[in-house]
């Protein structure tokens, strides 16, 4: 299990650093190699937590607070999961994606790299500190990615991001201070017991700056401003890896502070990210139904799906709240990266990203219209899917607290979603026009848009071993 | 404890985080906004040696930590000013769409 | 796994494999594609019929896998299931036939032979799911499925009948899991079982499960198309005849309808919605629909329509003999679930012959077609007149059972209700077999596509279907007391819901 | 409007912070009892660098990513290069500069070596030589970068390189970056020296692969 652990980050660090001296576009097979054989870490870990229970690594051998601890528990070995089986696909689908002299492409392999490494990096801390560098990893490679290589709006999107992703985690590091300041430590589980109720004012300062900044981070409304852009103008390998995981990692990170150092003052906030997140779910919708492009529909959906995983936080004390939020994130990530990966070959085969551009699609591409009908499957909450599993489980924990509102709106944001899901799938069903030709694409496109899109709706048919893995309850 | 050169070092960042805070959201000018983030970042890092060095005997810890955060955000200046640069060249702007004009 | 266990599942798989591969099949294919429709439509009989024998026989199937903690995925065959299972499994064999005859030269037809497939999987999880989420699941699966369906012909017109079917059946659905979620709240599990399962809930709960119950017809009543739910179904028409025939006259309105027995008899107990009060609102709203159902009938030219409004009415007679308080309703209502399917699908196959052959669609343009096509508008006219009720067809027996299930609830109103709805029928039935046999042929038809060749007078996929549906109708009528009727079975249902036994 | 909104509220803000920050009581761990304490197992004698190369090792480990990343973000963006500069270089500037160059790889091979028990070490002496190399570029000694060779790249990237093998290659002694106390001071001799030479390069990249 060491191994596995370590071998998480070293591995992708390791191939980073070899596709950055192999030169220009290249790397693409030693990180398609290297993330399989993260999957297995991955796999490996979660199956000897799920039998063993947490596991702490101290790096140095030091142990918290003089050093730094890994640690990982169901919560954060289902998120190394989540990430080596999205990013494995993802990989192979950018390796098809990019073309040879694709400027876009030229650097993308060490920066998934290092942003792959970073997540992973993430998902084991257990220090706050060293949380933050990596959020920063995560932060610069993923501007990194969607600037690279694009036009005057795509890099303009990059830098909107920049300064939000920049201010975020400079909140996020000021509330680490103020920690540190307050107790001396930032270790999670050294906090753990000195942080009360009674905790100093600069304390409950640190919490808010702490939250505030990662909400940025995970562009919950009203701070999802840079997303769309972001992630409607980058190229479909890394807009997939930006709405599927690494949105997410802040989230997690939200999660991981709400329960763990900050819980003591978390519960008198707890209907404000609910709050949040229902204003995300209609206002990320709304948006979705109206936009022209298709990749900016996606990334508005992004917006909305987000703001279900807020919903959970007024749930927390209920079995099944945690798990919700976690199927939630799994069914994001896989639909989303699905979503976006056939987004990519329909925009490729049409040579236009616009929904009204898409007629036809169903004869040309009816793989990757199956794949994009799937992923928006679980987006809806329809079943058979981990979308409807999370909804499932939502909805029976905000009944378990007598939260209608809750319920209401998550039942509220599915039929949303069928509106702006439906709205594709409509004018892809509509009669070709005459001479419309399309370009033919890779077949390996279609298929990893598809594998992705299916495993998010199989997971709704088989979701015990994850829910046991992450364990109920607050 | 009022006093000490720690609290005084806090108190300065504190001041120049929140100022830097209100460049980053208000300037346009993305050079100058660039310099309001680095100013943010100063002061964090103020806040986080005054603080923990407020009985006056410095910790090695949090000044590490600085140099880690100092070192970070270099990067994320070379980064943000290749951006700039890089948008300047494309569209000849300095700020950018759809903020103030 | 032991055969009582893998045979639901080859149940579902016999329909599911063969779609899967259908929409990988390259549109010429067209040998291997029906090969692989008849196979799985024929391997499907073959199991149904063995589970048919099984469950006369006392065996049990079923099957159940952990979805979430607490939550399963189950399956089991018992004896209401497999009414409808049977109904469907049988009548999508002729169907098949049909589209095979019916798509000869149309496009898409992997992909419409595929989802239509994947529908017949979904009603097959339908009628074995043992519980209401499992039942959920393959519900929702069914709107799913049935989309591309209704918008097959990719024309402005047939996304909008499209997007009315989902924004009913969606919303439809949302209303459904509210109810079904809260009912795993409040009680732990959803499993059907004889008799309901609520009746242990202490009376505290009874504002909230009426509350549910409101819920959970509101959702299944969609699919029923129960007024004022059913708006969707006559804009649906504008999808291929096979489709409209199997799934908007049979499987999506009889999930709805069959939904709504398996909710009112074995989630709530026919004694303890009795109790509740909720079967007498139940019964007042489907004499509703059943009456304007028909009124709306009449002043259709449109053919589809007129038969959809029909179906709107028919299909709550189900509901009516649910929500009669007794056995004999409930047989009354699960005979009609065979008889109306039955019936209804002729009259679907025959609208389809008419279309593809001469190109009528309208009632007005049927004058004399009883001349041109005289076996495709005789089976017509023994599904028209069953649909009335007329003696020696199977309508009767379901009306016979109907009437004295509501006298026998003290429901006199409901025999007028059947009455009422018998004349309606008759009203919008009989002018179109007078315009068909009685009135000339004109000089022209409307599109000829298909010339006749001496007694054939159309492809004879298209003609043998409603010629066996049509004979079926008949056959149920003059012997319904035989061994393996639908009354028989039905009455066997009657029997476990109610917990006693009937006097033959 | 926004403007006076976000003032208000950065006042307010900085207000509520220092009175919190004002009464704060002494913290309930100290750890410069255990630095100091663990300093002689460290394999340095400066408490500042025994955290970031040995108790904290790994935040440093992941900050030269951080690093590399700048470099490569920039690499990756491509930068539209203005037109070289036309103007003749100061000859006095010029002679400075050559003058000064020795000088300065003797200060930063000062600094790595003083880190081991004083203020300095990899990244004061790194600094140094991205200094030195900024400062030959102004004085036109040297022309801006272009896209990097693999020879570029290997120094680029051989300081993480040689940290992330020595981190991973400690794994047997039971932890990532488990120094062996003995031989403590020499590994993180050698990682500071490859480290010294990569930061001089991707600081002064940052620069030089921005500038003509």
């Amino acid at each position: 299990m060491t191994a596995a652990l370590t071998g998480l980050i070293v591995v992708p660090l390791a191939w980073a650093t070899l596709a950055f001296l192999l030169g220009p576009g290249r790397g693409a097979v030693p990180a398609i190699v290297a993330l399989g054989i993260q999957l297995g870490l991955a796999v490996n870990l979660a199956h000897g937590v799920a039998v063993e229970g947490t596991l702490v690594h101290p790096v140095g051998g030091w142990g918290a607070p003089l050093g730094i601890d890994l640690a990982v528990d169901g919560l954060s070995a289902a998120m190394l999961l989540l990430t080596q089986a999205i990013a494995l696909p993802l990989a192979v689908y950018a390796r098809a994606y990019f073309k040879a002299d694709d400027p876009a492409g030229r650097h993308f392999w060490p920066l998934a790299g290092f942003l792959i490494a970073g997540l992973n990096a993430l998902f084991l801390a257990a220090d706050l500190f060293n949380l933050y560098v990596t959020l920063e990893l995560v932060g610069l490679a993923a501007v990194g990615l969607v600037a690279a290589g694009g036009g005057a709006p795509q890099v303009a999107a990059a830098l909107r991001y920049l300064f939000a992703t920049l201010l975020g985690s400079g909140a996020y590091l000021l509330a680490v201070a103020l920690v540190y300041g307050a107790y001396g430590t930032v270790s999670i589980a050294t906090l753990l017991p000195l942080v009360t109720a009674e905790a100093p004012r600069l304390v409950w300062i640190a919490g808010a700056l702490a939250g505030v900044g990662l909400a940025l981070k995970t562009a919950l409304f009203p701070f999802h401003f840079w997303l769309p852009p972001a992630h409607g103008s980058a190229p479909a390998p890394v807009s997939a890896l930006l709405s599927a995981l690494v949105v997410k990692a802040s989230f997690y990170l939200i999660l991981r502070l709400w329960l763990g150092p900050f819980a003591p003052l978390a519960a008198v906030a707890d209907w404000l990210p609910a709050t949040l997140g229902a204003a995300a779910i209609f206002w990320g919708s709304w948006q979705a139904i109206r936009a022209v492009k298709l990749k900016r529909l996606i990334a508005y959906s992004t917006v909305a799906q987000l703001g279900y995983l807020f919903l959970i936080f007024p749930l927390l004390a209920q079995t099944g709240a945690l798990q919700a939020g976690i199927m939630q994130v799994f069914a994001h990530g896989l639909a989303k990266a699905g979503m976006f990966a056939a987004a990519g070959v329909m925009i490729k085969a049409t040579g236009q990203d616009t929904v009204a551009g898409l007629a036809g699609v169903v004869e040309r591409l009816p793989l990757t219209l199956f794949a994009f009908g799937l992923a928006g499957m679980t987006l809806m909450g329809l079943p058979p899917s981990s979308g409807f599993l999370a909804k499932w489980l939502l909805i029976e924990a905000a009944l378990a607290q007598g939260a209608w509102v809750i319920a209401i709106v998550a039942l509220a944001g599915g039929l949303l979603a069928a509106i702006y899901v439906f709205r594709v799938l409509r004018q892809a069903f509509l009669l070709a026009p005459a001479g419309g030709d399309v370009a033919p694409v890779p077949r390996t496109l279609e298929w990893t848009a598809f594998a992705l899109s299916a495993a998010s709706v199989l997971l709704g048919l088989r979701g015990v071993e994850l829910m046991q893995l992450v364990g109920g309850g607050g | 404890m009022i006093a000490s050169t720690g609290m005084i070092f806090a108190v300065t960042g504190a001041v120049l985080f929140a100022l830097g805070v209100a460049g980053v959201v208000l300037i346009d000018h993305l050079l100058r906004r660039i310099l309001a983030f680095n100013l943010m970042g100063s002061g964090i890092f103020l806040i986080l040696v005054g603080l923990a060095q407020r009985h006056d005997v410095p910790d090695p810890v949090p000044q590490a930590m600085v140099l880690t955060g100092i070192v970070v955000a270099v990067a994320a200046t070379a980064l943000a000013l290749a951006l700039v640069r890089k948008l300047h060249a494309l569209s000849g702007r300095l700020t950018l769409p759809g903020d103030g004009e | 796994m032991t055969t009582n266990e893998w045979l639901p599942l080859a149940v579902l798989a016999s329909s599911l494999l063969p779609g899967l591969l259908i929409f990988a099949l390259p549109e010429d294919r067209f040998r291997l594609r029906t090969l692989l429709n008849l196979a799985g439509a024929l391997a499907k009989v073959a199991l149904v019929v063995a589970l048919v024998a099984g469950v006369a026989a006392g065996e049990r199937y079923g099957v159940r896998f952990a979805v979430l903690p607490g939550v399963d995925l189950a399956f089991k065959v018992d004896a209401l299931g497999l009414l409808f299972m049977t109904l469907s499994t049988a009548l999508w064999l002729l169907t098949t036939l049909y589209a095979i005859g019916y798509l000869e030269d149309a496009p898409h037809r992997s992909r419409f032979f595929g989802f239509f497939s994947l529908c017949v999987t979904a009603t097959m999880g339908i009628s074995m799911a043992a519980n209401l989420f499992t039942f959920f699941i393959f519900y929702e699966l069914l709107t799913l499925s049935t989309f591309p369906l209704v918008v097959h012909r990719g024309t402005p017109k047939a996304m909008r009948g499209g997007t009315i079917y989902l924004a009913y059946t969606l919303a439809g659905g949302t209303a459904l899991l509210t109810g079904i979620v809260w009912l795993n709240h409040l009680l732990g599990h959803t499993e059907f079982a004889d008799a309901g399962i609520l009746a242990t809930l202490g009376s505290e709960h009874a504002g909230s499960l009426k509350v549910i119950f409101v819920l959970l017809i509101a959702g299944v009543g969609v699919k029923a198309a129960l007024f004022p739910l059913h708006g969707w179904l006559p804009q649906a028409m504008v999808a291929p005849a096979p489709v409209s025939a199997l799934l908007h006259a049979v499987a999506v309105v009889k999930a709805g309808a069959f939904g709504i027995v398996r909710i009112v008899d074995e989630i709530y107990g026919p004694e303890f919605a009795q109790s509740l009060g909720l079967l007498q609102p139940l019964a007042v709203l489907a004499a509703i629909t059943i009456v304007w159902g028909s009124c709306r009938a009449l002043f259709q030219d449109d053919l589809k329509k007129r038969l959809a409004f029909s179906t709107v009415s028919q299909v709550s007679y189900i509901t009516l003999g649910v929500a009669m308080f007794g056995p004999l309703g409930t047989i009354g209502g699960l005979v009609h679930l065979v008889h109306q399917g039955i019936m209804k699908i002729t009259l679907f196959f025959c609208a389809g012959n008419y279309a593809e052959t001469l190109g009528i669609h309208k009632v007005s343009e049927m004058n004399g077609v009883g001349r041109r096509m005289p076996l495709t508008t005789l089976a017509f006219s023994i599904g028209a007149l069953g649909m009335m009720g007329v003696p020696l067809t199977a309508g009767a027996i379901s009306k016979l059972w109907l009437s004295d299930g509501a006298r026998a609830a003290g429901m006199e109103w409901a025999v007028w209700v059947l009455w009422t709805s018998s004349l309606l029928n008759a009203a919008y039935f009989l002018p179109i077999l007078w315009r068909a046999w009685m009135r000339p042929v004109p000089v022209a038809w409307p599109e000829e596509h298909i010339p006749a060749r001496g007694w054939r007078e159309t492809a004879l996929l298209l003609l043998l279907p409603p010629l066996f549906t049509a004979a079926a109708t008949v056959a149920a009528g003059v012997f319904p007391d035989a061994a393996v009727t639908p009354l028989a079975w039905a009455r066997l249902i009657a029997e476990s819901e109610y917990l006693m036994r009937l006097a033959p | 409007m926004k403007r006076l909104a976000v003032v208000t509220a950065a006042l307010a803000f900085t207000v509520a912070l220092i009175a919190a920050m004002l009464e704060l009581e002494t913290s309930p761990i100290d750890l410069r009892g255990p630095v100091a304490a663990q300093l002689a197992a460290s394999g340095v004698d400066h408490p500042v660098t025994a955290v970031l190369l040995n108790y904290r090792g790994y935040d440093t480990l992941l900050e030269i990513a951080v690093l590399l990343l700048g470099v490569l973000v920039i690499l990756a963006v491509g930068v539209d290069r203005p037109a070289a500069r036309t103007e003749q270089p100061d000859p006095l500037l010029e002679t400075l500069v050559r003058l000064a160059l020795p000088l300065m790889v003797v200060v930063a091979v000062y600094l790595l070596w003083a880190g081991a028990f004083r203020p300095g070490g990899a990244f004061q002496a790194g600094a140094v030589l991205a200094a030195a190399a900024v400062l030959r570029h102004l004085a036109g000694l040297q022309a801006g970068w272009a896209a990097p060779g693999l020879r570029l790249r290997l120094g680029l990237v051989a300081g993480f390189v040689v940290f992330l093998a020595v981190a991973a290659a400690l794994l047997p002694q039971g932890a990532l970056l488990q120094y062996p106390p003995a031989q403590a001071g020499m590994l993180i001799l050698v990682i500071e020296a490859a480290l010294t030479v990569s930061l001089g390069l991707i600081l002064a990249g940052l620069f030089l692969f921005l500038s003509p």
